[in-house]
């Protein structure tokens, strides 16, 4: 850098910007540490409270007790929690392939239809996804209901004049839960599929492959990543949610999001609550974690 | 005005009637007099009121009246149960001037020190209380909390449904009831119904006790459909379900809909609570709070309530101005069991308690028993 | 392959998901027009919902809640998250998988736990509860996806544009407002998008995070059909729904004439 | 091969509608005719139907009017799939999820072939473009020619009857693409399977072609061997469009078989010209005259058409000299192959030097005005 | 302006720290002066370092030793904005959100020049690469001329002291190619500004410069004129890399001054050559013969230098024919203008002929073997 002693003008910059201008690496952190410094403060901290909550007890009246112990996390092992967990998981991983299922074959047409309409079309993907979540919630349980709109339409077309009774029953979970997320497992799916090029397909064609094996051999591979970045963000949260099984579900079963909740807002165990989220917690942070790193998870979600 | 315009029944037409009170109570102090002639009843300083209440709990022209009277401006802010309002009042939440907890809230407030004591010398109405619903176990002396609205948690069930009149919960065990029940989506209802169905305490501690209550559940489970503590009347309306255990509220909201629902509470029992106005330790506009507390006492006042919401009244004057003011809705007050429940009724209502430990043992029971 | 359309099942299968999607929203919207108070079955036209809306003070106090933390947690959280993209994207720094890994919290922390926690740390900061709370948790929960969506943008980014801006006399400030921000708006603005979304719809961390009147709108909704739902929500979705439609085709024509 | 012809076009027609909603002649009744076995070009400027055309054959898209016939069948529309062709893409096309090996193995599964088979088939494909050592990589991490070479083998493999090219080269750099010319010819000559093979670049065209279509606007305006088409263009554009020219306008003064008598007015002189397309006395047409074939001289030459010229501008270009000169108010360009040194000073010209330039009458040839 | 040389590299290195971590030297002690209105071009294989050496000038990267000097005067660490200089990128680097107009007028809004006065500026820039009609689209509505054209407009129309180019015409098609270097180097001749041009095609740096640096390796083998870069390269690889040549291994048999005598094993036969490099007596050397001075007979000459030779190949490409012959077990390149109309076939060489090839002495080349 000597010779740069030798050049006035850059004697004259403040000494401070020179260097940001010249350290990559200063430029880096400089822009990361708004974000970084915010994250810490207003996500970590909390968290941190939270964790030590975890090893902390409840007092006779639900108030936090100091008392330093692990029997949150013993009494996490108990089987009936991992039962639930499994349940969770079980629900989550319905939702996330009938959303794969359901989102797929949409996300295709839009990404292969002509250039001029597509944004239209996933632009009217968006709309619903842009009112209240709880009004979607019960303008579906307004359908399913006895006598809904449901049970309307199915006796006008005189296919049964009996009422459906869909409502409350797992069904109606996964109608509720699949509406709720198929947005977010079709934009990383479609912009994966558009990324494909038209000569890459007509290249398998024109080598002798039939269309549903050039879809097999082809499109299907060459999809994975959006299928990945769509699987996350629709099995994490499918997984946390607890709101529509118990609304359209009736309630019947537990979930972790359930006992979760209820820590806090029923039984009033803050450290218990505390400990099992810290567990999901960690579960899901792996999980994504595995995925993210195979499939470059911001790269497929462009809206 | 508008805030009443959507009700569609009681007949009343509550549209026109909410004005007159608000007239009336503009010129208020005069009939009041007897209550603002005490020199002690001080003014309040304070020109704002952070009402932080159950959604849907407190009559907009109530509010507006309260201000008119007193020029404070008040915010009502809603919550769902006891227990969001409670966490967030126990996490530290400041700020909230006039609360609504339930009776076994009121304990697991006192216990952790939320509230504070109300001097009943600045709430002159008081006087205007059924002697009934005051000085409760939970509150001795009401030295915390002034009775809001009272009620009940009995069996509902629509008599054109079902397979024959339910006199007793156990009937519901009746395998013809299969998937035709909505129950609370509460543990402590639904045990504590189970308890007195084998004819335990409700608010028992005993972990075996508890245990044969979850079997009892369990057994039960087949039957219910549905678990719901915001409108299980609407499932009764619909007839996705026949029967179960509600709030006389939704009973009410369900007879509106549909006049057969019936309302009883079964000879093993049926529970009773009550929900009371308290000002949290941290109130900043407690005075005003007072101030609010003895103006809904009003009769004129406080029958808004009634006229809105279905639940029952602890205020025997507001019932006498409603007799005199509108008969027709005082009419059908009386004659529900929802609203207005004969004495045998009541005799048999038990109120759920705050247990403190065993709260975990009723989580884990519940827990256990949704997770079959 | 211009004249071979998608093939007819698709088509259809296509449309019956579109039919999917929008029943919801239609049956919301007729609703809205019914006239029983438990809403649960059509008893006749109505218009007086609409009319009970526009009295209903609560509500309006909550849109302006709802307004002002979305606007405002919108912008911060693009800007915080806008940054942290091009960091992400244009830089190696010590702590790199860190950061990242940072990003990923609020995206997999159970909302509940988020609320609780936040509550909890704002009141041993003994904040007072209220629109600000609000809003500095939403800025936190948003900032990753902005930054998600934002790094997809700058995925492919041709730097050689920033260097040639600075070649033609530009310094870095001016390279930046002149050249890389009008670039990436796009990318920002789906950023922006997501996060205003994310925004109006929460309820659990708002829940936590509010204070005496500052409900939102969620807030006030969920109350509303908690324990009846009243034709008066539909009415709201109703005009919500004509809101969005309007917002995204602006968006939508803006971005059209970009292309 | 039953047919003489591995591929026929027969008045084939394709017409696009555009984005904008207008009909757009792409290609526009288009007559040719492949011989088995022969290295064909499509030769002609950007959008001039190349493309389209190579894609009718390969059946990804169907003609408007008229039929493509592969080994004497007609195809109408049937899919790319089913057709004895097989296309090496501008863009390589290549299957990024696969390994060079997969790729090239592809083709072979979809007719079911033996693990064994397509192993050794492969193998030998590979080896043809020498990459047998990188089966195991993955197309990203492979440079432009090599990416080039696993296009071309995946399409070899298959060993169709007619391989499709589309500007394959088109994504080199010049002297990679020069390397591979030779390559492809050598490989065609070796597979002796018929190659139709699109480019713009006329200079390629000329070193690998049997036969070269010149097309223009969806026509088709000559084809025929290199040297006919270089030699002996029979319009103005194809004569532009393949190397340079120079052209003079004139008119016919006399015809005497295949030699003419031009008048350049520009001139006022007469060139001894020779016929392409057949023309009389009086007819308005265009002369045309490669810079290589024009011979310079410092003294005039005895002979016919020698014309004074003055150099405005000679550029060097190592292996050639271009000579830029102005001949009565007229341009023209000769090209000089450098045989000598030309470090010794004497033998450049200077600008503003006076030379005599010949047309041999047999490279000055007459075409029809357009 | 003060300084003779418009730009001088002394003593310049850049190392870099590669993903791997290791050290790479991409330029190693380069010592370049760059004259006031030059047009100068760096040529080089992909990776020897040209862009690298570009980017120090313009500032986009430090040097890690030796200094940089615009005009005489050191810059340093001076960053890119406040040098005379102005860059055309490969990738041309338009601002795709402005209009044409509005990217030529960036440079001068950054100088706060007036409104008028960008106004006729940009106009004239415009005009110079004939895009005036054009300066309200925006880029991605031209096609890739015109904007390689905007890119050049954008740099010019700041009148930078230097104008540095990266392998500016990479992108466009053989045809369009040609004709911006013809355009490119008019431009330059008009605006009298000091040019450096970076390319690896090494036609197009003959074709347009002044003189040419030869890198590879990042280091520089030869500086100067084209033709004598062509016609007197020092070393294998220049011979090589520019143009094409024929080598032969050799050994020095006598040297008088320039002359020298070669014996090339292979044909146990002598050649006249041309010293280059110094060399002595009993030397191995490689010797250099491009295949254009290659003089092909079907007699033999009397004269030096004269070789049989038997075709194994020749390529008609139009202009010239490329005749590769087998002399005495070894391959030789030797290319044929086709003067005279190819088409009269005794004209044309056939294989398995038998040729007489004469290699000029003075364009025999001794160079160093490596
Ligand atoms: N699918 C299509 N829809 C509309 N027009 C098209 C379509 N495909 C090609 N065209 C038009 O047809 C004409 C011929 O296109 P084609 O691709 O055959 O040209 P080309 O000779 O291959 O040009 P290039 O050398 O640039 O590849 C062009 O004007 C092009 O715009
Ligand atoms: N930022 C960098 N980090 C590490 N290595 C680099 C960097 N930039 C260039 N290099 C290396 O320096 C060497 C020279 O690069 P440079 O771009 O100058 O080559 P070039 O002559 O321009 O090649 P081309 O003709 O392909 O553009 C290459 O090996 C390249 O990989
Ligand atoms: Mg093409
Ligand atoms: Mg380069």
């Amino acid at each position: 850098m000597a010779s740069s002693a030798a050049v006035p003008t850059d004697v004259k910059r403040p000494s401070l910007l020179r260097l940001i201008r010249e350290n990559k690496v200063a430029q880096g952190l400089t822009l990361i540490s708004p974000a970084n410094v915010y994250l810490v403060l207003f996500m970590v901290v909390p968290l941190i409270l939270v964790g030590i909550l975890s090893f902390l007890s409840r007092g006779e009246y639900g108030q936090v007790l100091f008392q330093f112990n692990l029997s949150n996390y013993t009494r996490l092992l108990d089987p009936i929690y991992g039962r639930i967990l499994l349940y969770s998981l079980g629900v989550g991983v319905a939702t996330t392939v009938l959303s794969l299922l359901i989102g797929y074959p949409l996300a295709y047409y839009i990404a292969r239809a002509p250039a001029r309409q597509r944004s239209l079309l996933l632009f009217l993907v968006l709309v619903p996804f842009w009112t209240n979540f709880i009004i979607r919630i019960y303008a579906w349980i307004m359908i399913l209901r006895a006598g809904g709109f449901l049970d309307t339409v199915v006796q006008w077309l005189h296919i049964s004049d009996q009422p459906l009774h869909l409502l409350y029953t797992p069904t109606a979970v996964m109608i509720g839960m699949v509406y709720e997320f198929l947005p977010f497992m079709i934009l990383p799916l479609f912009t994966s599929l558009e990324k494909i090029e038209n000569a890459v397909l007509e290249a398998a064609a024109d080598l002798g492959a039939p269309p549903y094996r050039v879809f097999l051999r082809v499109t299907l591979p060459l999809s994975i990543p959006g299928m990945i970045a769509g699987t996350i963000l629709v099995f994490i949260p499918a997984m946390g949610m607890f709101v529509i099984p118990d609304l359209m579900g009736g309630a019947k079963t537990i979930l972790i999001g359930n006992v979760i909740r209820n820590q806090f807002l029923t039984a009033r165990d803050w450290p218990f609550g505390a400990a099992a989220s810290m567990i999901l917690m960690v579960l899901t942070m792996v999980f994504t974690f595995y995925y993210a790193r195979r499939a470059g998870l911001s790269e497929e979600l462009v809206v | 005005t508008p805030a009443a315009a959507p009700t569609e029944a009681p007949p009343a037409p509550a549209p026109t009637e909410p004005p007159q009170p608000a007239t009336t109570s503009a010129g208020g102090p005069a009939p009041t007099s007897p209550a603002s002639a005490e020199p002690t009843l001080a003014k309040p300083t304070s020109t704002e009121l952070n009402l932080y209440g159950w959604s849907d709990y407190v009559p907009q022209q109530l509010l507006d009246d309260f201000s008119a009277e007193y020029g404070i401006k008040v915010n009502y802010d809603t919550y769902s149960s006891n227990e969001e309002m409670l966490a967030k009042l126990q996490a530290g939440a400041s700020g909230y001037d006039l609360v609504i907890p339930s009776d076994y809230t009121v304990t697991a407030m006192l216990n952790q020190d939320l509230l504070q004591p109300i001097d009943l010398a600045q709430i002159p109405n008081f006087k205007n209380l059924d002697p009934r619903f005051t000085n409760k176990g939970y509150d001795p002396g009401n030295k915390y909390t002034i009775p809001y609205q009272w009620g009940t948690t009995a069996l509902a069930y629509d008599k054109t449904k079902v397979p024959f009149e339910p006199k007793s919960w156990a009937d519901l065990w009746d395998p013809k009831f299969k998937g035709r029940l909505v129950m609370l989506d509460d543990e402590r209802e639904v045990t504590g119904m189970a308890l007195q169905t084998l004819g335990l305490d409700k608010n028992s501690t005993d972990p075996a006790q508890l245990d044969q209550a979850k079997q009892k559940m369990v057994e039960l489970k087949p039957n219910i459909v549905l678990f719901n503590s915001d409108d299980p009347e609407t499932s009764l309306i619909t007839g996705e379900t026949w029967a179960g255990l509600v709030y006389n509220g939704n009973a009410a909201l369900a007879r509106q809909q549909d006049p057969d629902i019936e309302y009883i509470c079964p000879k093993e029992g049926c529970g009773l609570w009550f929900d009371n106005l308290a000002v949290p330790k941290s109130a900043p506009h407690a005075d005003a709070a007072m101030a609010f507390m003895n103006f809904m006492l009003e009769p004129k006042e406080s029958i808004l309530i009634t006229q809105e919401f279905p639940y029952s009244n602890p205020n025997k004057e507001a019932l006498e101005y409603l007799k005199a003011n509108d008969p027709s809705t005082y009419e059908s007050y009386t004659a529900f069991s929802a609203t207005n429940p004969p004495d045998d009724f009541l005799a048999r209502a038990v109120e759920v308690k705050d247990v403190g430990a065993a709260t975990t043992l009723y989580d884990q029971l519940w827990t256990d028993f949704k997770g079959q | 392959m211009s004249e071979k359309k998608p093939p007819v099942w698709l088509r259809i299968y296509t449309f019956l998901v579109y039919l999917y999607i929008y029943i919801p929203i239609i049956i919301l919207v007729i609703f809205s027009f019914n006239n029983q108070k438990l809403n649960i079955t059509w008893k006749g036209f109505t218009t007086q919902w609409y009319a009970v809306l526009f009295h209903d003070r609560l509500v309006q106090l909550a849109t302006r809640n709802t307004l002002i933390i979305a606007l405002v947690s919108t912008a911060i959280a693009t800007i915080i998250g806008t940054l942290a993209a091009l960091a992400m994207q244009r830089y190696r720094f010590p702590g790199y998988d860190a950061s990242e890994a940072l990003m990923y919290i609020p995206i997999v922390i159970p909302e509940v736990v988020m609320g609780i926690s936040l509550l909890v740390f704002f009141v041993l900061l003994n904040m007072k509860l209220g629109l600000v709370t609000i809003t500095l948790s939403h800025i936190a929960f948003n900032i990753p996806f902005v930054a998600l969506v934002v790094r997809a943008r700058l995925h492919g980014y041709d730097n050689s544009i920033d260097e040639a801006a600075m070649d033609l006399g530009a310094n870095e400030m001016t390279t930046f407002w002149r050249v890389t921000l009008p670039t990436i708006m796009p990318g920002i603005l789906a950023g922006a998008m997501l996060a205003l979304t994310l925004s109006l719809d929460d309820y659990v961390i708002t829940y936590f995070t509010a204070g005496p009147g500052s409900t939102t709108l969620p807030l006030r909704v969920f109350s509303m059909v908690r324990f009846m739902v009243t034709p008066e929500v539909n009415a709201l979705s109703t005009i919500w729904v004509l809101i969005v439609f309007v917002i995204l085709l602006i968006g939508q024509l803006a971005r059209n004439r970009r292309a | 091969m039953q047919s003489e012809f591995a591929v026929e076009l027969r008045d084939v027609v394709k017409k696009f509608i555009t984005p904008e909603g207008n009909e757009l002649i792409a290609v526009d009744h288009v007559n040719i005719q492949i011989r088995n076995g022969e290295f064909f070009s499509m030769l002609g400027s950007s959008g001039c139907g190349k493309t389209t055309s190579l894609r009718m054959i390969a059946g990804f898209e169907w003609p408007t009017e008229g039929d493509i016939y592969i080994e004497g069948e007609p195809q109408g529309h049937r899919p790319p799939f089913l057709r004895p062709v097989n296309t090496v893409f501008q863009s390589y096309a290549l299957f990024q999820h696969m390994t060079v090996f997969q790729n090239v193995a592809f083709g072979l599964e979809m007719e079911h072939a033996t693990k064994s088979e397509i192993k050794s088939r492969v193998g030998r494909a590979l080896e043809m473009v020498r990459l047998s050592s990188m089966d195991r990589r993955r197309p990203s991490q492979l440079s432009g020619g090599q990416q080039q070479r696993v296009a071309l083998a995946r399409a070899l493999v298959k060993t169709p009857d007619v391989l499709l090219l589309d500007e394959p080269l088109g994504a080199l750099d010049l002297k990679l693409r020069k390397e591979m010319q030779l390559e492809l010819k050598a490989l065609q000559q070796q597979v002796g399977i018929t190659f139709i093979y699109v480019t713009h670049d006329q200079e390629e065209a000329l070193t690998m072609s049997d036969r070269i279509a010149v097309m223009s606007y969806g026509r088709v305006l000559q084809v025929g061997p290199a040297v006919e088409i270089y030699e002996r263009p029979t319009s103005r554009f194809v004569a532009d469009f393949i190397g340079e020219s120079n052209f003079f306008d004139g008119t016919v003064k006399a015809v005497n078989q295949k030699k003419a008598v031009v008048t350049i007015p520009a001139w006022k002189q007469d060139l001894q010209a020779t016929l392409v397309a057949d023309a009389a006395a009086g007819d308005a047409v265009v002369v045309s005259v490669r810079p290589e074939k024009i011979q310079i001289s410092e003294q005039p030459k005895t002979n016919d058409n020698c014309l004074e010229g003055v150099v405005f501008n000679s550029t060097y270009i190592g292996s050639d000299t271009h000579l830029f000169l102005d001949v009565g108010g007229q341009q023209v360009k000769a090209w000089e192959q450098n045989r000598v040194s030309s470090l010794d000073p004497h033998l450049f010209y200077r600008k503003d030097q006076k030379l005599w330039l010949t047309f041999p009458a047999e490279n000055v040839l007459v075409l029809p005005k357009e």
